[in-house]
């Protein structure tokens, strides 16, 4: 099976399991309607979704996928008390910077959600990726140093580990 | 009746959020610290109202529809954030005076 | 009746703007104006007491509820001004192409 | 810096994954134009934004590699005249321009209020290619580009 | 100077919780999207008076994430679930017009 | 069941030529000349069938106050012919006069666009209904006005549309306000519903109505889009614009809407009267100091717009025959002097007037057909223009409103001035011309043969035997106020 069809494969279930649930099924109708919509949006960009192959297990993936979720998430808690805090304190304590650190992530959905969960964490806001894709520039609200090795363990070496088992 | 009241709870708390996030954009000194602000607050409070109404309604078409949005706005906000944030930068808006550092702009400067 | 007071004032704002303007686009955003204005009327007429429409939800026909006639009508002319709009913004663009400014005082090769 | 084709690698990468998400989307609303809120032309406006985030992302050149514009303007035409073909049928079988001919079925179903779905899912393919076909049209003028110089 | 500022706010702030929460008589869901309006408030403050584009982008943004929120909100309080299609819809929108901006802020043209 | 297909037919041609036709091929042609031969015809068998009655074509198969519907009478079927008829000649005109644009499918798609939009606005018994049609009619006019690709061209087009645009929110507000009152838009419910209610209301929206219609009609104080617009485009399309499209969009409709809907209040007659006056005199007077013979072609024709409204205004049931009658003769010489026009600037690649003459050898079709066109709209006597204004100026007097009368004499006189000077130096005079290289088709001499053939023809419609059949029942359903109501609704 070549990549596109598996990318193909892949929409299709999306699809039909999203249809089946946004209509909560009532009918045959529903669902060869669904199948039917399922089809053509498999055909008009159903290429799209998987571009690159993963190697490990799937279980093994699905497992981190959930440990890197529950930390995500408790990142974005605390993010979320930190910028409370910053907003309602009279002074506005911030110290804010563009720094920049190194990723050794390569595939391209990797990086995007290294990214994502580094804009919604604590104090840190993506602007840029360099081309050659090892470098993010992040806009820091609240710099405690310049070092691009030291910045690079305490933002993104959190995620890193876990992103690299989730998708490489 | 307990499934409403932790609903409830979640709904309260997303409003919670969203009104500090929208106080950052006010009353933070320029477009990235309001960025950060907005973004990080605003997507988790209404991510916690979606959540909330998720839990109330349950496995309906509605709790769905809830589901997707969370998603969605899961997917989508923080990269506007960094498409703004990038044209921002790109097109010239200075940061605030208080800024420390700026590696980007240095970065810039030597490959031009 | 002071709402349609106000639409009317908005109405009046997107006129002065369409007959005195010097600026191509800003004479486009003006006819816009007047566009929103007339449609703003329009739903306000729709709130009526006492009226009955045939919609049918669940738990039959439902007698609360707005006209619905006015809000397809308002459809319909928002597409007709999303149409016209497209067609003066390509003039506008042809006209830059040809005069490069926007300043109408200068593109004046009829006369009156 | 060198500007490479579209916006950034982040952007490209979230449309990829999002925009089955934003086709799937519009169908449903189309489909279920006459048993909720929505229809044809709110359906073909999300069908178009698919169309044209895919071409904030990625450029000009992408989306002439995925679709051939021709067939969309052929699409955009068929589908008017496919609509003036129901309303003469219904003029042919139901007695006046576009009446609603095949029997109603049972309310709150997919299959029912007759010729209403056909036409919503011919009024989303006119509106969302001719929405389309309207920005990749004006998209075309670089103004400074043709003019200052 | 400042903290006379941020007392102020906190006077303004409490004045209308107080008024929402315990003078306006309504159910719990109305008053909470009722604090959701305020919120919008402050962001079509940042829209009328950013001094940037950028801070307009960004407020604009926002706008749409908090409109997700109340459309859920709204959508509990009808129990109807197309509630939530509207709020979809308008994320979606709100992101591509931010992509839009972003770019058009750039310096760049929508299709390259 | 006639009434229907006079839209769809349009709109089916307009689309299936986009979905097509090419570059090279024909098949834009002949689809554009099939469906508007089938119109021409449907229109006028339709004409001589309806006499005096009246049939409503329900959409959908619903009953009346919920449907949109569609209204065959006199006056509709008239207005239908003369429509069809120009956009005949001005395809068979267009085919070799605009073979050296590019892109020419999109040329017949918008002018069956225009079609459709036109035929709507008279078959159409609804007022938001019309305003749809307006707006289609309105908008491929705009594009055909910009079709040359010239600077004047989008120039004149972007004033055009801006112009049109305010007057079509003016006009939306004014169905807005209707709605509110009546709630209905089936313009004889309005008209049943309307008195019963405050007749300021009545007063409010006629006089937005008067603006906006005005506006498309460019009546004097607001018709300075007209000459650009006019002057502008291809020449068919100007044509189809001075000829028809004002008259359909403009002039139909203020009488369909004062006179069927309103019942002709006394004021708003007298406004008629006193703006179609300001209309003959200063449109004549711009006219004369024109160089330009297309400019001169468009101020001739807001005077002549100007004759039609006094007529109106007038009221009497003489006056109001000869209005009608102006109608369809304004349209058939004003077509005919842009198609000169054309075919002049198509030759010598000018429109000066002082750049012409001398053109009765090189051009013999182009130079008789003016001249028969110049004599009837300066109105002399064995010419169709002569009788409709000869007809108005009588029915002046015998309502005793003699300086109206004075004036339209006044007009009449100016128009032959202005004519006489395009004559005179258009096509007469002694300067030396080369003979021009391009040679005029035959499709452009047929059309032009064909309405100057018209011209002298057309003036038997106000012999007695003949007026009875063709002219009458437009006159009486004009006048029949109560009876438009009474046909539509049924009670």
């Amino acid at each position: 099976m070549t990549l596109q069809n598996r990318s193909r494969l892949f929409v299709f279930i999306f699809s039909f399991l999203v249809w089946l649930a946004l209509t909560s099924v009532r009918d045959m109708e529903e669902v060869v309607a669904g199948l039917i919509v399922a089809a053509l949006v498999t055909i008009v960009a159903g290429k799209f979704l998987i571009t690159s192959e993963k190697s490990g297990h799937i279980l093994r993936r699905i497992f981190s996928a959930i440990k890197y979720l529950i930390k995500f998430l408790w990142e974005m808690m605390k993010a979320n008390f930190h910028v409370a805090f910053i907003v309602i304190h009279p002074y506005l304590p911030i110290k804010p910077g563009i720094v920049k650190i190194k990723t050794k992530l390569t595939k391209d959905s990797a990086i995007t959600v290294l990214t994502n969960s580094i804009t919604l964490t604590p104090g840190t806001l993506t602007v840029d990726l360099s081309p050659e894709k090892n470098e993010i520039y992040i806009h820091w609200i609240d710099v405690l140093s310049t070092d691009v090795e030291k910045n690079t363990k305490t933002i993104g070496g959190k995620f890193e580990k876990l992103l690299t088992e989730v998708f490489e | 009746m307990t499934r409403e009241v932790i609903g409830m709870a979640f709904i309260l708390v997303g409003i919670m959020f969203d009104f500090f996030g929208v106080l950052g954009l006010v009353r933070l000194p320029d477009v990235y610290n309001r960025l950060q602000a907005a973004t990080k607050c605003v997507t988790f409070g209404s991510a916690g109202i979606l959540l909330g109404v998720f839990i109330i309604q349950g496995f309906n078409n509605f709790g769905f529809k809830a589901l997707l949005g969370i998603v969605f706005i899961f997917l989508t906000s923080p990269v506007a954030a960094h498409a703004i944030a990038r044209a921002a930068h790109r097109s010239g808006i200075p940061l605030t005076k208080e800024t420390v550092v700026d590696q980007y702009q240095e970065d810039n400067e030597l490959k031009d | 009746m002071i709402v349609y007071i106000l639409c009317f004032a908005l109405f009046l704002v997107g006129i002065y703007g369409a007959l005195t303007k010097r600026d191509l686009i800003k004479i486009i955003l003006s006819i816009g104006i007047m566009g929103y204005a007339v449609n703003l009327m329009f739903i306000l007429f729709a709130y009526k007491t006492g009226a009955s429409f045939a919609i049918l939800t669940k738990e039959g026909i439902n007698t609360n509820m707005v006209d619905p006639l006015p809000q397809a009508l308002i459809l319909t002319s928002i597409v007709i001004e999303l149409g016209i709009t497209a067609l003066l913004v390509t003039l506008a663009i042809r006209l830059f192409e040809k005069y490069k400014t926007f300043d109408i005082t200068k593109i004046r090769r009829l006369s009156g | 810096m060198k500007q490479t084709e579209g916006m950034t690698l982040i952007v490209k990468t979230v449309t990829r994954i999002s925009v089955w998400m934003i086709l799937l989307y519009g169908l449903y609303i189309i489909l279920h134009g006459h048993i909720s809120p929505g229809g044809g032309f709110a359906g073909g406006v999300i069908i178009a934004l698919a169309f044209l985030n895919v071409m904030l992302a990625y450029g000009r050149g992408f989306i002439k590699r995925w679709v051939n514009i021709g067939f969309l303007h052929d699409i955009e035409s068929s589908s008017a005249a496919l609509f003036l073909a129901m309303g003469i049928l219904g003029m042919a079988v139901g007695g006046g321009f576009l009446a609603n001919f095949i029997s109603h079925g049972k309310l709150f179903h997919l299959l029912s209020a007759g010729t209403i779905p056909i036409l919503n899912i011919v009024i989303a393919a006119k509106v969302s290619m001719g929405l389309f076909v309207v920005v990749w049209t004006l998209s075309v003028f670089h103004l400074d580009k043709g003019g200052k110089k | 100077m400042r903290l006379l500022r941020w007392f102020i706010g906190l006077l303004i702030i409490a004045a209308f919780l107080y008024g929402n929460f315990f003078i306006y008589d309504g159910i719990i869901l109305y008053k909470l999207i009722n604090v959701i309006l305020f919120c919008a408030l402050f962001v079509l403050f940042r829209v009328l008076f950013g001094p940037s584009p950028a801070d307009r982008i960004v407020a604009v943004d926002i706008l749409g994430i908090l409109i997700v929120g109340l459309l859920a909100i709204l959508g509990l309080v009808f129990d109807q679930s197309f509630f939530m299609d509207i709020g979809l819809i308008w994320a979606l929108m709100s992101f591509i017009a931010s992509l839009a901006f972003a770019k058009i802020l750039e310096g760049r043209y929508l299709d390259d | 069941m006639i009434l229907p297909f006079l839209i769809i037919i349009p709109l089916l041609a307009a689309f299936l030529i986009t979905l097509i036709s090419g570059e090279k091929d024909n098949w834009a042609i002949v689809l554009s000349i099939l469906a508007v031969i089938s119109l021409l015809a449907l229109s006028i068998f339709s004409f001589f069938t309806t006499g005096n009655d009246t049939f409503i074509y329900e959409m959908s198969g619903w009953k009346i106050p919920l449907t949109i519907c569609l209204v065959q009478d006199a006056f509709s079927t008239f207005m239908l012919v003369i429509v069809n008829l120009i956009a005949l000649t001005s395809l068979m005109f267009s085919v070799s006069y605009i073979k050296h644009y590019s892109g020419t499918w999109k040329y017949y798609a918008l002018f069956m666009l225009m079609i459709t939009g036109m035929n709507g606005v008279i078959a159409t018994g609804d007022i938001f209904n019309l305003f749809v049609f307006m707006e289609i009619a309105l908008f491929s006019a705009y594009a055909l006005v910009a079709f040359g690709g010239k600077a004047e061209e989008y120039e004149a087009a972007f004033k055009y549309a801006i112009m049109g645009s305010i007057s079509s929110t003016l006009i939306l507000m004014g169905i807005g306000i209707l709605y509110a009152t009546t709630s209905t838009l089936t313009m004889a419910n309005i008209a049943a519903i309307l008195p019963t209610k405050d007749p300021r209301i009545m007063y409010w929206v006629g006089a937005i109505f008067l603006a906006g219609f005005g506006l498309k009609s460019a009546v004097m104080p607001f018709h300075a889009w007209l000459p650009d617009a006019h002057s502008s485009a291809p020449a068919p399309i100007s044509a189809m614009l001075s000829g028809v499209l004002i008259k359909a969009l403009g002039i139909y409709v203020i009488i369909r809407f004062f006179f069927n809907v309103l019942g002709a209040p006394q004021i708003f007659l007298t406004l008629f009267m006193i703006l179609g006056s300001i209309s003959i005199i200063v449109a004549s007077y711009l006219a004369l100091g024109q160089w330009d013979l297309k400019r001169l072609l468009a101020y001739s024709s807001i005077s002549q717009i100007g004759f039609i409204l006094l007529g109106l205004g007038i009221g009497t049931k003489l006056a109001i025959l000869g209005a009608v009658f102006h109608i369809f003769n304004h349209a058939i010489f004003k077509s005919l002097l842009f198609y000169n026009s054309g075919s002049v600037e198509m030759a010598l690649g000018t429109r000066d007037l002082r750049k012409m003459g001398n053109l009765k050898d090189a051009m013999p079709v182009t130079s008789t057909t003016s001249m028969i066109a110049s004599l009837s709209v300066a109105g002399l006597p064995p010419f169709n223009g002569f009788f409709s204004k000869l007809i108005i100026i009588i029915a002046a007097v015998q309502a005793s409103h003699v300086g109206y009368a004075i004036i339209a004499v006044i007009g009449s006189l100016l128009t032959l001035a202005y004519f006489m000077k395009v004559q005179r130096y258009g096509f007469r005079g002694n300067d030396i011309i080369e003979k021009p290289e391009v040679s005029i088709s035959t499709g452009m001499k047929s059309a032009m043969i064909i309405l100057a053939i018209l011209c002298i023809v057309s003036s038997a419609l106000i012999i007695p035997g003949i007026r009875e059949v063709t002219l009458d029942p437009v006159v009486s359903v004009i006048m029949n106020k109560t009876g438009y109501i009474y046909e539509v609704l049924g009670r």
